[in-house]
């Protein structure tokens, strides 16, 4: 082993080296910010632009879907409060529900973290919190044509037929717009049961992963707006002009994709080195 | 959200907190006690969950509809139940009749389901050409019409990669190869957001930065 | 006869859902009553099913603490656990109809249930990291490509790719949205196309991975 | 056009099936990583430790996607487990997914009977887990504490792939992947030494058989294949002046 130059060593660094490093480095950013500008980019513009001025009347009903669970909280709750924020900024009404059991979590953090736009609102008169439900594809489509039998009470137990709100409510006919946040399919599901069977608008606040499959339905005109990832959730509070989690998030995550970037290209440097001595 | 004041909550915080460590210790240090005593919890407690949230779900759909009078209720009950005959030795057999079932739907969905957006409408849009458009819509008319086609040959299974094969299905597989570089790449935002995310609680619980 | 029931009858069943599921997708515009039966079945039969996965589970932590073996204080550890939040949860769930109403079951949701799973799900990012240092490497022509298009595409996702060079995120967008797209759809086709070839021999009894043992010859 | 395609590609298999059932012999192309599984068990019976299979925890066996995916799995098991048991070496099944469980230990089950050794089945050697990141975590303490010589890694993974393999790749384990989620293959090509992508996992099952007329079936795919990627060259063809003649049959 004591033959080994700087280059073989740089090509089998213990992995727990890179650990470390990674996780200082996205910890530093939070403590010492440096700001980089966020660009925003059309996609991002658009999902903004479609929840506010003219797109949104003040009464109009709008569902807000949680499709993402406490694990996926820094990748699309920023976004997601974002929008949240805005809607009711443009006094429309809210639906909210969710494919996932720790929905509830969700929805409190929803509430604390835009904690001044709910408190001017009244429970079931502004926003409804139908909670969580099961059946995938054909419980969205039901949603749309019967959203009654979907959601005979709201989350609290309270029979819908005694939520004010929920009057208006009974199916795709009532509703203006959609915007779900997906780890999973739920968004794809809207897309079919609702966008492409109904013309529902519809937007998606998509994770990083899914961006290149959400892209062509945003170019497609399917979802009339995209945000991919915490980079979406960040461009929406700059577009919003409440700096929040995802923008300070967004230098922890500039630092540490120039890291990977850095190190494999180290670790490239190292091989091809190495190579030609040998 | 503000540090939580009560008791309850703060202990539940460092409890969070401790236990990230733990899992944490695995790829920053080894496989040592505490790993193993958070992973023993987290094992129980997902299972419990999954058990009660289960239940729930079994009685909302199932149970409750069967004892307000859907008596079709009482056939997937009873398989459900029948896959526990895997405990019998002798009677092992039964379980095999709700998996059928199972197995049943999962080809029956997956093949009908596939064959449109996965083959059709794939091929389609390869070959749409872009109505308009400058030059770069051509090239990448292209790029994907031959990347499709070569990197179909490379899955020929029946033919070796030899002779007339050889130049087409290589650069199919250098297409198959930018495909998966791209989604590599793609994957590692949506992960480090997640680290980041706990990166921060690490720091937030320490009161280093405002919760 | 006991062949036919172990055997051709879990065939023909298998084959029959597997029909009446083509037969609505063809032939009825929307959902079909029996089909959507079926896919309720299915699934509660998948949840009374988890139920074996714990007994299994739970039964070999028992045989561990009963015997001493080897970590055997985790397995009475993950008996303790378990039994708490299954007991707390069903308490909840049976008094009150809402699970997290019981107090013990909700506070160990909150602060252990949901912190370890995004501590977990958060894992992959060490991970892929160290995944990426050593795939990443220019091999050869193949390896180079896959890490020219990766690394690209993970700086046109960060802002900072653009502060570098404003091109960086063209480039990266068009792996994105162009360069990747032969490769995942092919994998789309050539999947299907492994999967209904599968589903067929299955169909006709030809793939074991799902008789397996049924004949018990 | 859905339904032609149905009709064809079963016609296909079911023609190419036939003509294997008549003695004709087709040949698979080498599946490096079906070759390696020997080779995996192998090196486990030198180094005296097990051999770890796992199916990744992505759906049930009635979800469309994974389903099938799990039953190729189970089908690549019943191989490893027959030649584990022939070399004397203990495997370990970890199974995230309750209903396949039962499959699992027939298999198991099997590949002890048909190798004289039922005695020697012990039903510890399968594992379960419940939940995601329960399976992820325990999958990484069985890593480190049996340290498996070899892992096969294939079926319906979701994001503990990059976590289990990279696990295994920090023992030292020799690990062959296998799936058809596009998602995750990146992460098993870049961990593991041998993979077996999308339509290969399926079609493994038929390559290790060997049984001429699972081999037609394969041969039947290909045929359907050449079919597209004439369809796609005559459709990028017509496409490029505006023909959108097959495009539209195809939308039929």
């Amino acid at each position: 082993m004591s033959d080994q130059n700087i280059f073989d060593k740089l090509q089998n660094i213990d992995r727990r080296v890179f650990y470390w490093v990674l996780f200082i480095t996205l910890m530093v950013p939070f403590v010492r910010p440096i700001g980089l500008p966020v660009k925003v980019v059309q996609n991002t513009r658009d999902l903004y632009l479609g929840i506010t001025g003219d797109n949104v009347k003040p009464g109009d009903i709008v569902i807000m879907n949680f499709g993402y669970g406490v694990s996926a909280w820094s990748e699309c709750a920023p976004g997601f409060t974002v929008c949240a924020k805005a809607l009711l900024r443009e006094g429309a009404r809210i639906v909210f529900m969710g494919s996932q059991y720790d929905v509830e979590l969700s929805f409190n953090k929803l509430k604390n973290d835009a904690k001044a736009d709910f408190a001017t609102k009244e429970y079931g008169v502004d926003y409804v919190f139908l909670g969580y439900f099961t059946g995938g594809e054909s419980a969205i489509a039901q949603l749309a044509t019967d959203a009654w039998t979907v959601y005979p009470a709201d989350h609290y137990r309270t029979s819908v037929s005694d939520i004010p709100m929920m009057q208006d409510f009974h199916g795709w006919q009532d509703i203006t717009l959609v915007l779900s946040s997906d780890t999973g399919d739920v968004g794809s599901y809207f897309l079919r049961q609702w966008q492409a069977a109904h013309g529902t608008k519809l937007a998606e606040i998509g994770i990083a992963m899914n961006g290149s499959t959400d892209y062509p339905y945003y170019l497609a005109g399917n979802y009339f707006g995209l945000s991919i990832g915490s980079r979406g959730g960040a461009e929406l509070e700059v577009l919003i002009g409440e700096p929040g989690e995802a923008t300070t998030a967004m230098d922890s995550i500039n630092a540490s994709h120039l890291l990977i970037v850095l190190a494999v290209i180290v670790a490239n440097v190292g091989y091809l080195l190495s190579r030609r001595q040998a | 959200m503000a540090y939580p004041t009560a008791i309850l909550d703060v202990i539940g915080l460092w409890t969070g907190w401790v236990l990230m460590l733990m899992i944490y210790s695995y790829p920053l240090y080894k496989e040592n006690v505490a790993y193993r005593f958070a992973e023993h919890i987290f094992v129980a407690i997902f299972l419990a969950i999954n058990l009660v949230v289960n239940f729930t779900y079994l009685m909302n759909t199932c149970v409750t509809p069967l004892l307000g009078g859907n008596l079709l209720m009482v056939v997937p009950l009873i398989l459900g139940i029948l896959i526990y005959t895997m405990l019998i030795p002798e009677y092992r057999w039964v379980s095999r009749y709700p998996i059928a079932l199972l197995v049943g739907a999962g080809f029956g969905l997956g093949i009908r389901g596939a064959i449109k957006p996965s083959i059709l409408d794939a091929i389609v849009s390869t070959i749409t050409a872009p109505s308009a458009g400058g030059m770069m819509d051509w090239v990448n008319f292209l790029y994907i019409a031959v990347g499709l086609v070569s990197s179909m040959l490379y899955f020929l299974l029946t033919y070796e990669h030899t002779g007339l094969l050889q130049p087409p299905t290589r650069i199919g597989r250098l297409f198959i190869m930018i495909g998966l570089g791209a989604y590599f790449g793609n994957t590692v935002l949506f992960r480090f957001t997640m680290l980041t995310g706990r990166a921060q609680f690490f720091l937030q619980v320490l009161k280093i930065i405002p919760m | 006869m006991s062949n036919i029931l172990k055997r051709e009858v879990v065939f023909a069943l298998t084959g029959v859902v597997t029909v009446l599921m083509f037969v609505e997708y063809f032939f009825f515009p929307q959902d079909w009553i029996v089909t959507s039966t079926i896919r309720t079945w299915a699934v509660i039969i998948y949840n009374i099913s988890l139920g074996l996965g714990g007994i299994r589970l739970i039964q070999q932590h028992i045989m561990g603490t009963q015997r001493r073996r080897e970590n055997w204080q985790f397995s009475a550890l993950f008996l303790v656990a378990f039994v708490i939040m299954f007991l707390t949860g069903m308490w909840g769930y049976l008094g009150t109809g809402v699970a997290t109403n019981n107090g013990i079951y909700s506070w160990l949701f909150n602060n252990v249930y949901t912190p370890l799973g995004s501590t977990a799900y958060a894992i992959t990012g060490f991970y892929i990291f160290s995944a990426a240092y050593r795939a990443f490497r220019a091999r050869n022509l193949d390896a180079a490509l896959m890490l020219i298009a990766g690394c690209f595409v993970i700086l046109s996702n960060a802002p900072v790719g653009e502060v570098i060079w404003s091109g960086i995120p063209v480039i990266g967008e068009w792996f994105r949205f162009v360069g990747q797209v032969p490769g995942m759809r092919v994998f789309g086709v050539v999947g299907a196309l492994g999967m209904i070839a599968y589903g067929f021999r299955a169909l006709l009894g030809k793939e074991r991975g799902f008789y397996a043992g049924g004949a018990e010859e | 056009m859905t339904f032609i395609m149905l009709i064809l590609t079963f016609a296909a298999m079911y023609y190419y099936m036939y003509l294997g059932k008549q003695g004709k012999v087709f040949k698979v192309r080498t599946l490096p990583a079906i070759q390696a599984i020997p080779e995996a068990v192998g090196r486990a019976a030198e180094m005296g430790q097990p051999v770890m299979w796992t199916p990744g925890i992505a759906g049930g066996l009635n979800d469309s996607t994974q389903g099938p995916q799990t039953l190729a799995a189970i089908s690549i098991l019943e191989y490893v487990a027959e030649e584990a048991v022939k070399a004397g070496v203990k495997i370990a099944a970890i199974c995230p997914l309750p209903d396949a469980l039962a499959l699992v230990e027939e298999t198991m089950r099997t590949a002890y009977m048909s190798q004289g050794k039922p005695e020697e089945f012990d039903i510890d050697s399968i594992r379960f887990f419940s939940g995601q990141s329960a399976y992820m975590t325990g999958t990484l303490g069985y890593l480190q504490r049996e340290k498996p010589a070899s892992t096969v890694l294939v079926g319906g993974f979701y994001y503990e792939a990059v976590v289990i393999a990279e696990g295994g790749n920090a023992i030292g384990a020799m690990q062959i992947g296998g799936t058809n989620n596009t998602h995750q293959m990146p992460f098993l090509v870049a961990t593991c030494d041998y993979m077996l992508l999308a339509e290969e996992l399926y079609a493994a099952g038929a390559a290790i058989s060997g049984n001429p007329d699972m081999l037609g079936s394969i041969k039947g795919e290909d045929i359907i294949k050449w079919l597209l990627v004439a369809v796609t060259g005559v459709g990028f063809l017509l496409g490029v002046f505006h023909i959108n003649f097959v495009a539209d049959l195809l939308r039929m």
